[in-house]
């Protein structure tokens, strides 16, 4: 080596405060583009058997237009593509709050791959491990909500939220109570509390916050009667608020003959500390891809859990597992409102929520919650120092915490979404929050417990900056991204049925025709 | 000791964020939550493993008293199947970026929407159709949702359900569309097809699969499509992708919405945990309208040459207005998405067409082979991967082949079996079946 | 959401002829960094059993300095870096000339996987299996050399070459001929042929290139004599060329009683084209890592395989697998040199070349061969193209090409080194070649059969594009990296004691005290 | 069909780039290939599995006839060892960006630069010292290796070796330092350890390792140093770096140059497929003048506050100056050394302390509990991991407990049993052997 004159001198000077990122950028084509004829990624064995001549009537005419492409190729498109995404396990992934991202350990997608070639209707006596996997896992989630009976099956939150719906709709039929046709939520639930129910054939009634950002308690009086099927809310809800009446919202839905859901989907900060049933609720649901730990996977699978009194246990949907003290069994309720997804649930979420249980026990779960609360209010401490931030209703929160740039967007003009974009110029990202934004100008973090008080800092310190930033030259940050895989995108002609493209198919033909 | 997942669980560093926040405790943080409420006591849960080895020991333990179909021949199908997956799909989605992202922008999740913008595009290529959702749970779902679709597009409430599909998925539709749609079976002919039923203008849809539970092959879905299309309804046919390569796409003989689910592409079955559901129709206003699912589409940015994604007509989901969107939108599946967009890309149009006259021709051969022992239902019509049997016991049949070694299929009832056959099944396999099969007898 | 106002319109332009791409820049700390007290990645089963008091003598008397990390810090940390680093699967890596980066296919990481909990030195009838592999992979590789027996032990290409050398002075004090003291090798032949000759003892003699590029044959005769051990030589050598005289460069070295030692680390252009012991020689070596497709790791685990002729047979390393036709059995050599690495080889990559093989067959070797060549010859027209760059010694060539920029340089000032860490903004990057530069500003490229033709195209284009760059603003290309992890490095200090930090503790010490 | 590792092989393609070169065939680029060096045949080489299910099956039908150590209870050791591998290992060299990347700049690789530079230096705190070497292909070589350099640095070309060794690593001594370097043993003394031997100024070295080969921890190695810097020669010790957080890093006692295997920080057993060697002097330039292997070290760059990595003192290596260099360099195990640094940043110093503290306590529970039934030898000495029993017959032993589903040990000779315990093997693991003992004998 022939080293050239020194520019520059040891030690290197320390890291400037704020990490100077950039993301892969591949610039990569479509795949379609990258097709050339003739060539594949892997071979199919021959039929070993005379060929099946097909009737014209269902034969496919012409071969589907599908990219032809070398197995390298294929890989490494998609590598490319992996590395333009973030997840949990390369960023500070705080700020996509409600969704709990924390760690998925890495030990337990060795156990979900376990399962992968087990087939769901084998010989039960073939599968009495998984079997009873599933059955101390629903032992755990029981005790862990205070519920008599867990169902896996679903496949989502949402998904256990419509389920724990059709339990409470299974519910109301067999007492003749049909005529029950109302369902009550806060606007701080998440919206498929409203929308499940919409599906399900309920009216949706909608408790908007009171002064201190609780549900109206008095708004419930006057929902509740005689065409209450259920409440279905959310504590702490999206504000990060824990709702200290809601023994006294169950109550009066009670009261009226209706059922109470808790949508438990994050229960991230107070596992251990106090659980659905102790409140009174008859159903309540976790997502296991939230607190649970397993991994959100680009948006699923995931999986949820519904839990329910002995009451209600008959309607769960079947199958659940048995045990016998001796051997576990597929069994049906009693009254079951039959299938909500295929066979018994996503099972190598499953078995990944079951191996996060068993990785910390009761004390370790304490810790969780606790842990998660204090890194919520270490860095909404944080976030309250940056001009321009507030969290509406003062300064209790659980797990999360709903914030607004409402005082920053009014003195720049810089909405919050823009300033998300930008700060994923720092290599973190966040999610505004629900619509509609209640909160001005929203954002929503939620630490969980996975992150240390460095991530934290960092976090903090990114949006103080872009605040700043917004201030000093707000066009800068909306002009955002620059960092990342693409720049400003004009989303304009995905609202317009003559400009979208949902597929290259579609693009093609209306665009390179 | 501090647990390795909880970084701020040690000690030092929680004092010291306390005392930042200006907190004595802890338990300031839970002030709301009253005291009646709170578990005054340790959970009541088993001890745990914390030293990662010692869970692995533990799962090793539990979950190695299962045989899978790893460990046995297996010919169970019935909704879950044992397609091969080649290695790249499992690569890809166990990286670390697609496995653990969730549901950033299309700026820093660009990754994400990409690859969820070609599976859409190219399932779009083997279904001819040019709009297909980011997948939904599983293809019961996407079948209750097309169903639902077609209700909310043609604004009617009484659909044709084809008997020929499986029981379970019956029970979620009558749950999923029970309270305001009204399901009518159609029977099953002879033949193994739908029977060609009456229809009038009451009927939203007639829904019909294929191939179907039997393995059956529908060859009359062009008739359908008129007669459906005569009285207003639309046709909406469940089709599993991977027959795709040889068999005709739905569109091709008018099908209006075509559904089902995409664990043949690239999924282990993994007890059932691999299922996503696809959704496709053409791009035709109206009934994009009534999609709940994301649908992701390309989009300009600033700078030529460079594409970006978004989500088209974002307005229709419950994210943008909750019980005002059509159903619900959330975590779905969308790996699987992915998953599968790798599957198709691997194949190609040629792979495609060589696993279905694969399956095609070994279910054949299958067939033929077990009819020289049982009575093999349906047997003049073009199977696809399943065929069912008439035997004396279902139940001693399957417990004779499970001593054998194999998992023969999955019982119906008493007396008829569901076997199913894919690629990765050799003729040697199914020789061993045959003779399985007559031995048992 | 709100669409903001148009400012795109679709459809998206096309690409522009060069990738804009940038790597993943995290700009992360050194681990130690990230540390903070009482933190761990992973616990530790208690004892379960009395402690052990160590006596003062060996007891450890303050714990090491390691880093404190959760789990999911150590692996953000590593996948981020992880992100900073090229490889086959995300580049077109046909820039390492020599080193045959090829597609290592990923189902064969899977077979590796399976051999993961064998031990060693399990009873021979519990590894059957691998055994059988071994015995199998042997013979294939045995006819794909035509030599009688083949080791697969050694850990790499250069170990192969060590552990023939080690064969040959076996072989010759066997037979009293101990004097012979000199290994001649050529000045194309990879260094380690040189190096380890010496390691083992040998004066080395070099051949330089003769007019035509090839070892010249009359310096091969006057070096050769009674002092000849060997002749170690690479063929085609890193040039790329062919040698036609081969046979007669073996029978000279024959004719004095010396042995002659091919190296084939890379074979990829001749597979079952042509064969070592067809044209005389008596032993070569294969690197399994190149020709055979198992991955380069960062730069090892690797493979060797040591071929040899039948009275070479008993001096190979031991064990070998042996097969009575029934059970495969370890033996040792009769005049075996002994042990070159711990065990029988480095098993994970044996399997891999196995099943490489076993993917391809006969026919699908010859195609790997053809389309290597193909490929070469390819991307050498389009090279030979760039004004400025150049292939010393005419246009035949096997599998791979040394090229040389001298034109370029003498024009503008700019090596080609610099132009590697250039073209590598555009996500390529090469090697210049192995010193000393015998060709002037050398690079050199292999694109093997992994690659295609448009993948040659965009690697020709990015350098034409480097070299104009280089005549528009010589300095703009000498200040490169713009688009990587890192920017320009100031080597010097790297070979000054005083600076130098081989180690963390090294810069803390010198530099940060 | 074009096979999907060649793309290129595609007739059309094929034809395409003949054209654009103007080549009739592909022959034509094999004209300096004299006809009767060609072989004109197709390689005898078996049928293809040119289907990925089909070459899975093979493989799995191949391997699947092994059982491994996670089918059977393994004590077997001697120089490769079961400790627990963390997933997190097994991860990150599992990226394909790591695993398929080999040699580009500290630009590109700069990933690869760092992840070794960090390997080296957790490598030096757990040594305490400054220089550690980019792995080289394992112990066995490493010992080699540091032995020479000894010999270099000193000019002196005799060394003395414990005899406490394996003889596989003594074996690739001799061969390795045959051509100049004469190798002289220091016989094992009765409690285990190395003799303090008689020396003089003809020597470069005294090597032992500690543990040794019987699992001994090694006790005068202040002792050992004194002498052979008296001499004028260099302490060599080989340790494993498993065991030192809780055994004294070699250079507190006066170790020259360190060296040993790293396969016991998170790599698998591999059948013996995963070793990588370290060696490690203090930061001594005559000394690291001798290193054959890459040193990376930390280079400033153009901005401040970035850290670059480059190859220290380069100009040492065959890489620069062929057979001028010392010994040779080229691919060796970087990937281990990645996958070490993992392991070692996973641990940190705590659950380096504590894993130390687990093997000794389990190795002397075991110590303990065979020594009911059999012969402990070095019953006195402190055993790390390992340690050896005398029984009537180590075969008729081992056969007993392979039947009894265990691998019992190594046998060093017909009456002696290497039996190697880590934190992996449960006190109950342990008790099961004890008692299968005790039956067998
Ligand atoms: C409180 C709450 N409820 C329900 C859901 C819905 O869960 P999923 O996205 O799994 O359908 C979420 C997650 O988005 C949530 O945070
Ligand atoms: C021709 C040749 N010989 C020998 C070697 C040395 O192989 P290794 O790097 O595995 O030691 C190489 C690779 O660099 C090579 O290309």
């Amino acid at each position: 080596m022939n080293p050239a004159e020194s520019f520059a001198k040891l030690p290197v000077a320390p890291k400037p405060p704020l990490r100077r990122f950039h993301q892969a950028r591949w610039d990569e084509p479509i795949i379609f583009e990258l097709s050339s004829p003739g060539r594949r990624g892997v071979a199919v064995p021959e039929p070993g058997a005379p060929a099946v001549e097909l009737p014209d009537a269902v034969r496919r005419a012409a071969p589907p237009k599908l990219p032809e492409m070398s197995q390298l190729h294929v890989l490494r498109h998609y590598l490319r593509l992996s590395q333009e995404n973030l997840g949990v396990d390369l960023n500070i992934d705080v700020g996509q709050g409600t969704c709990t991202m924390k760690y998925s350990p890495k030990v337990n997608d060795r156990f979900a791959g376990m399962v992968a070639e087990l087939h769901p209707l084998q010989p039960e006596e073939t599968v009495q491990g998984v079997l009873e996997l599933y059955w101390r896992l629903e032992r755990m989630l029981a005790e862990i909500s205070g519920m008599a009976r867990v169902s896996l099956q679903p496949g989502s939150g949402s998904a256990a939220i419509y389920a724990n719906i059709a339990m409470i709709r299974a519910y109301h039929a067999s007492r003749g109570e049909s005529h029950r046709d109302q369902v009550i939520t806060t606007m701080f639930s998440h919206p498929s509390n409203a929308a499940c129910a919409k599906t399900a054939g309920y009216e949706v009634i909608t408790l908007m916050p009171d002064a201190e950002g609780l549900p109206d308690i008095e708004a419930l009086r006057a929902a509740v009667g005689p065409r209450t099927a259920a409440l279905m809310i959310t504590n702490p809800e999206d504000t990060g608020i824990f709702n200290p009446r809601i023994q006294e919202f169950v109550g009066l839905v009670h009261e009226a003959g209706g059922l109470a859901c808790y949508d438990q989907a994050n229960a991230n900060g107070i596992l251990g500390i106090t659980r659905a049933r102790d409140a009174g609720f008859d159903l309540c649901h976790f997502n296991l891809h939230k607190t649970f730990s397993t991994p959100h996977a680009c948006g699923g699978p995931a999986a949820g859990a519904c839990g329910v009194s002995e009451e209600l246990a008959p309607f769960l949907p079947g199958p659940v597992v048995g045990f016998d003290g001796e051997t576990y069994r597929l069994e049906t309720p009693a009254a079951s409102i039959g299938k909500v997804r295929p066979f018994l649930g996503v099972t190598p979420n499953i078995v990944r929520a079951y191996a996060w249980i068993m990785a910390l026990g009761a004390e370790g779960l304490r810790q969780v919650a606790e842990t998660a609360v204090l890194n919520n209010n270490y860095l909404m401490h944080r976030i309250l120092d940056i001009p321009g931030a507030s969290a509406p209703w003062g300064r209790r929160r659980v797990e999360q915490v709903r914030y607004s740039w409402q005082e920053l967007t009014e003195e720049t003009g810089v909405h919050s979404e823009e300033i998300g974009v930008r700060a994923a110029d720092f290599g973190v990202h966040y999610w505004t929050s629900h619509h509609p934004y209640v909160v001005p100008e929203p954002f929503t973090l939620e630490p969980t417990e996975s992150y240390s008080k460095e991530d934290l800092d960092e976090y903090a310190a990114i949006l103080a900056h872009v605040a700043s930033e917004a201030r000093s030259d707000p066009a800068f940050v909306k002009e955002a991204p620059y960092n990342q895989t693409v720049h400003k995108i004009d989303m304009t002609s995905l609202d317009d049925p003559a400009e979208w493209a949902p597929t290259w198919r579609a693009y093609v033909r209306k665009h390179l025709a | 000791m501090t647990h390795p997942y909880i970084p701020n669980a040690e000690p030092g560093v929680r004092a010291e964020m306390l005392a930042a926040i200006g907190a004595a405790s802890v338990e300031e943080f839970y002030a709301d939550i009253p005291a009646e409420l709170r578990l005054n006591r340790p959970l009541d849960l088993p001890a745990p493993f914390v030293a990662e080895q010692d869970l692995v020991r533990h799962m090793e333990g539990l979950l190695g008293r299962d045989t899978g179909t790893d460990r046995a021949l297996s010919f169970l199908g019935h909704g879950c199947y044992p397609h091969y997956v080649p290695a790249v799909c499992d690569e890809v989605n166990s990286r670390s970026e697609f496995l653990t992202a969730y549901a950033g922008e299309p700026y820093e999740d660009h990754g994400r929407f990409q690859a969820l913008f070609e599976y859409v595009s190219m399932m779009g290529e083997l279904l001819e159709m040019d709009v297909v959702n980011v997948p939904t749970y599983d293809g019961f779902q996407a079948a209750g949702t097309a169903l639902r679709m077609a209700c909310r597009y043609t604004g009617r409430s009484k659909v044709l359900v084809s008997a020929a599909i499986t029981a379970d998925k019956l029970s979620k539709l009558r749950d999923f569309l029970a309270p305001d749609v009204e399901v009518t079976l159609a029977p099953v002919g002879r033949d193994g097809e739908i029977a060609v039923p009456g229809l009038d203008g009451s009927y939203a849809a007639i829904y019909l699969e294929t191939p179907n539970v039997y393995g059956v092959v529908e060859t009359r879905g062009r008739e359908l499509a008129d007669l459906a299309h005569a009285h207003g309804a639309l046709l909406v046919v469940g089709a599993d992708p991977i027959s795709l390569g040889v068999l005709a796409p739905p569109a091709s003989y008018g099908a209006d919405i075509v559904c089902g689910d995409i664990q043949s592409l690239g999924i282990h079955q993994n007890y059932g945990g691999g299922h996503a559901g696809y959704i496709a129709t053409h791009d035709h206003e109206p009934l994009v309208a009534e999609f709940p699912s994301r649908l992701f589409g390309i989009a300009p940015t600033k700078v030529p040459g460079e594409y970006g994604f978004g989500d088209v007509f974002y307005d229709r989901t419950s994210f943008a207005h909750r019980e005002d969107g059509k159903e619900w939108v959330g975590t779905a599946a969308a790996l699987w998405g992915i998953t599968a967009g790798v599957y198709l890309a691997l194949m190609g149009p040629q792979g495609m067409r060589e696993v279905g006259e694969t399956v095609l021709a070994r279910t054949r051969y299958a067939m033929d082979a077990l009819a020289r022992h049982v009575t093999v239902l349906h047997p003049g019509a073009v199977h696809f991967r399943e065929f069912a049997v008439e035997v004396p016991s279902s139940a001693a049949l399957l417990a004779g082949l499970r001593e054998r070694g194999i998992y023969g299929g999955v019982p119906l009832d008493g007396t008829t079996v569901l076997v199913c056959v894919t690629e990765r099944h050799s003729i040697a396999d199914i020789d061993r079946l045959a003779a399985a099969v007559q031995e048992t007898l």
